[in-house]
């Protein structure tokens, strides 16, 4: 990959969240499920052992579960900034599922993608930046030839 | 987050500036390595090569630069103008008659990287022949930058008094003439 | 010989007092030579016994002068542990050891050893070329005046050669076998330099 | 690339050679010329791009240093001191600032890029004592030096 073929951004949170007080940006998880189908086996088991569990530890978080037929088990999740996100979750373990809703309920809904830095402030100076008279002694009066 | 103040901030830091260099009996190449040094903007803790933060430098009396050893009579400055018998070869002191900034303007040139921005930052420099600066360029001058070369005195510019400060290192006979 | 010049030295003292004779009669042999004034004074003195009149130049005394450290050495450089620690930027030590007109004075009346003499030589001669003793130059021939230059001098700096005497390098030679500008001279390599900078004899 | 119905697109996804094409395609969008959208020269190109994009994960820590090092020379020099003394005499005062720290303090932080030379030319004055021992000259020696204090 490419550094201007991927798209980039620097390294960010929602609204300085945490610095005060953590909002959990997960807003709406949908659970979909087969009650009958192979595939939604560890989903079943993830609905009878965790859900409750989990819903209960955020509860900033609308957690539906929807029974449909005949579909592929998928969970959507919905986040403050209006992101949604789809994982299928097909043959895995309700461990494996526990894992990827926690996940979820920590990721702060912004795009997944390359970060330009592993650091970043929005007032890199307080001393104020350099400017070539930072370091300039002071001169009062003309300079050239008139000067001498 | 605060992004349109940013640039306000930014305005001092990425200002030109407009530097006076004397050339009085300064060694041209000394002079043009300074000269390309500001051109690039490499005095600055800004520096970047792709950004143009290069500084105006303004070099006055390039008639009076001095060069070391015979370099008057020996360096040659070669040219071809395309033609056929058209190689030109002129040593630095016909150079320096012809046009009497063209030694200080080759060898910044020289200087300076071979890249697109090399005619730009050409542009920038300003050569006067001697200390006679045209007004719009005067009031924009802020720093003169210190001469490479110490100007050595020369024996009339020293005062009677360190003249008699300096200890004798012989005495001559008594009768010995002076001429 | 000793005798001779001081013969030599009173007939041009008495010369000199018929031509510009003044009772005062205090006159300086050297005029521009400004480092060493009181070189060569004579007070002209004037004594009348009877018929006949005597004009003597007494030699003034010197004032007082710093020592020398090194006060035994024969030679004036090694007199004043100066080995090596001198330029043609030094014009008031240069201008102790010329003529009026820029020449060298012989090394019999200096007491310099060969060395330093060829020393002091190269860097007078690099002083006179980059215009450091400007009033040490020949006496022009009486009511000359001196042609006005269309194009000011050259200015220029540890001039080994003459002016006159090199020519043009129009072929600088291959990368590896340039043909180089001498600066400076070779036998000046052995000052002492304060600072890390290696020497270049060749640009 | 239109697709009328979302059933369309679910039912037939369309050959697997489109996909690949596309896939590649994608890297190339911001390629100049026809480079950016005909296969047959933008698989070269996206080829040759990440090829240079692999020698770049090398190269890049090299050049950063480099242009770190010209940043820390030209902010250095401001103060009247040269860049391989500033290092030295900060490493002598055990001052553990990697060079990407001390650019970034030479622009965001001017005064305290200040200290830190002042710092490092307080340890360069005192090695030059060191060395010199008490600073004058043996007895009877007449140098320029001496003369011009």
């Amino acid at each position: 990959m490419t550094a201007r073929g991927t798209p980039s951004r620097f390294l960010q949170s929602v609204l300085h969240n945490g610095v005060s007080r953590y909002v959990c940006q997960l807003k709406r998880i949908s659970i979909i499920f087969s009650k009958k189908g192979q595939g939604s086996l560890g989903v079943r088991d993830f609905i009878e052992e965790g859900v409750v569990d989990f819903a209960k530890r955020t509860p900033g978080t609308v957690v539906y579960i929807s029974p449909q037929s005949s579909r592929i088990p998928k969970i959507v999740a919905e986040y403050l900034n209006g992101k949604v996100q789809e994982e299928t979750v097909t043959n895995k373990t309700s461990q494996q599922i526990a894992e990827l809703i926690s996940k979820m309920s920590n990721q702060s809904g912004l795009d997944i993608i390359r970060i330009r830095k592993p650091f970043h402030t929005n007032s890199p100076s307080i001393q104020g930046q350099w400017h070539p008279f930072t370091n300039r002694p002071l001169r009062i009066g003309p300079v050239g030839p008139q000067a001498k | 987050m605060s992004s349109f103040s940013r640039s306000a901030q930014q305005w001092a830091t990425f200002a030109r500036s407009w530097l006076l260099i004397d050339a009085r009996l300064q060694p041209p190449g000394k002079i043009s390595s300074m000269c390309a040094v500001r051109l690039q903007g490499k005095h600055k803790p800004i520096y970047h090569p792709l950004s143009d933060i290069g500084d105006h430098v303004v070099v006055m009396n390039t008639r009076h630069i001095a060069f070391s050893g015979n370099k008057w009579e020996q360096k040659v400055y070669s040219s071809h103008t395309g033609y056929p018998g058209g190689f030109k070869q002129l040593t630095a002191a016909q150079m320096h008659k012809k046009d009497s900034t063209a030694i200080i303007k080759l060898a910044v040139y020289g200087m300076l990287p071979r890249n697109i921005t090399r005619r730009t930052m050409m542009q920038r420099l300003h050569l006067f022949p001697d200390d006679v600066i045209p007004e719009d360029i005067l009031k924009n001058l802020t720093e003169e930058l210190p001469q490479p070369r110490k100007i050595p005195r020369k024996l009339s510019e020293y005062t009677q008094e360190e003249r008699d400060a300096f200890p004798l290192l012989w005495n001559p006979p008594e009768d010995f003439r002076m001429k | 010989m000793a005798a001779r010049c001081v013969m030599q030295s009173v007939r041009t003292a008495l010369r000199s007092v018929q031509s510009d004779f003044n009772p005062k009669g205090l006159f300086q042999r050297i005029p521009v030579l400004g480092s060493a004034p009181c070189r060569g004074l004579r007070n002209v003195v004037e004594k009348k016994e009877g018929k006949t009149t005597v004009i003597e130049g007494v030699i003034e005394s010197t004032p007082e002068r710093p020592q020398p450290p090194n006060p035994t050495a024969k030679c004036p450089i090694y007199r004043w542990n100066l080995q090596n620690k001198y330029n043609y930027v030094d014009v008031l030590l240069l201008s102790q050891f010329i003529r009026s007109d820029g020449g060298m004075l012989p090394r019999r009346v200096t007491g310099l050893c060969a060395q330093e003499h060829n020393k002091i030589a190269i860097c007078v001669q690099m002083a006179h070329r980059a215009g450091l003793l400007p009033d040490h130059r020949p006496r022009l021939p009486e009511g000359h005046v001196p042609k006005p230059k269309p194009n000011p001098p050259l200015n220029r700096y540890l001039t080994r050669y003459s002016v006159k005497s090199v020519q043009p390098i129009f072929r600088t030679g291959l990368k590896w076998c340039k043909k180089r500008m001498p600066v400076g001279h070779p036998a000046l390599k052995n000052n002492i330099r304060y600072g890390p900078k290696p020497l270049y004899l060749k640009h | 690339m239109v697709f009328l119905t979302l059933s369309c697109w679910t039912r037939c996804r369309g050959p697997d050679r489109y996909w690949k094409v596309q896939e590649l395609l994608k890297n190339a969008r911001h390629f100049r010329g026809r480079k950016n959208r005909c296969y047959s020269l933008a698989v070269r190109a996206v080829r040759r791009a990440f090829v240079y994009a692999t020698k770049a994960r090398k190269t890049k820590r090299r050049n950063m240093r480099t242009l770190w090092i010209s940043r820390i020379a030209a902010a250095t020099r401001e103060h009247g001191m040269k860049y391989p003394a500033l290092v030295h005499n900060l490493l002598k005062c055990s001052v553990q600032l990697n060079r990407r720290v001390l650019c970034d303090l030479s622009i965001t932080e001017p005064r305290s890029f200040h200290a830190l030379t002042a710092l490092s030319r307080a340890r360069q004055q005192e090695g030059f004592r060191a060395a010199l021992g008490d600073g004058t000259e043996p007895p009877g020696v007449f140098s320029r030096i001496t003369q011009l204090q």
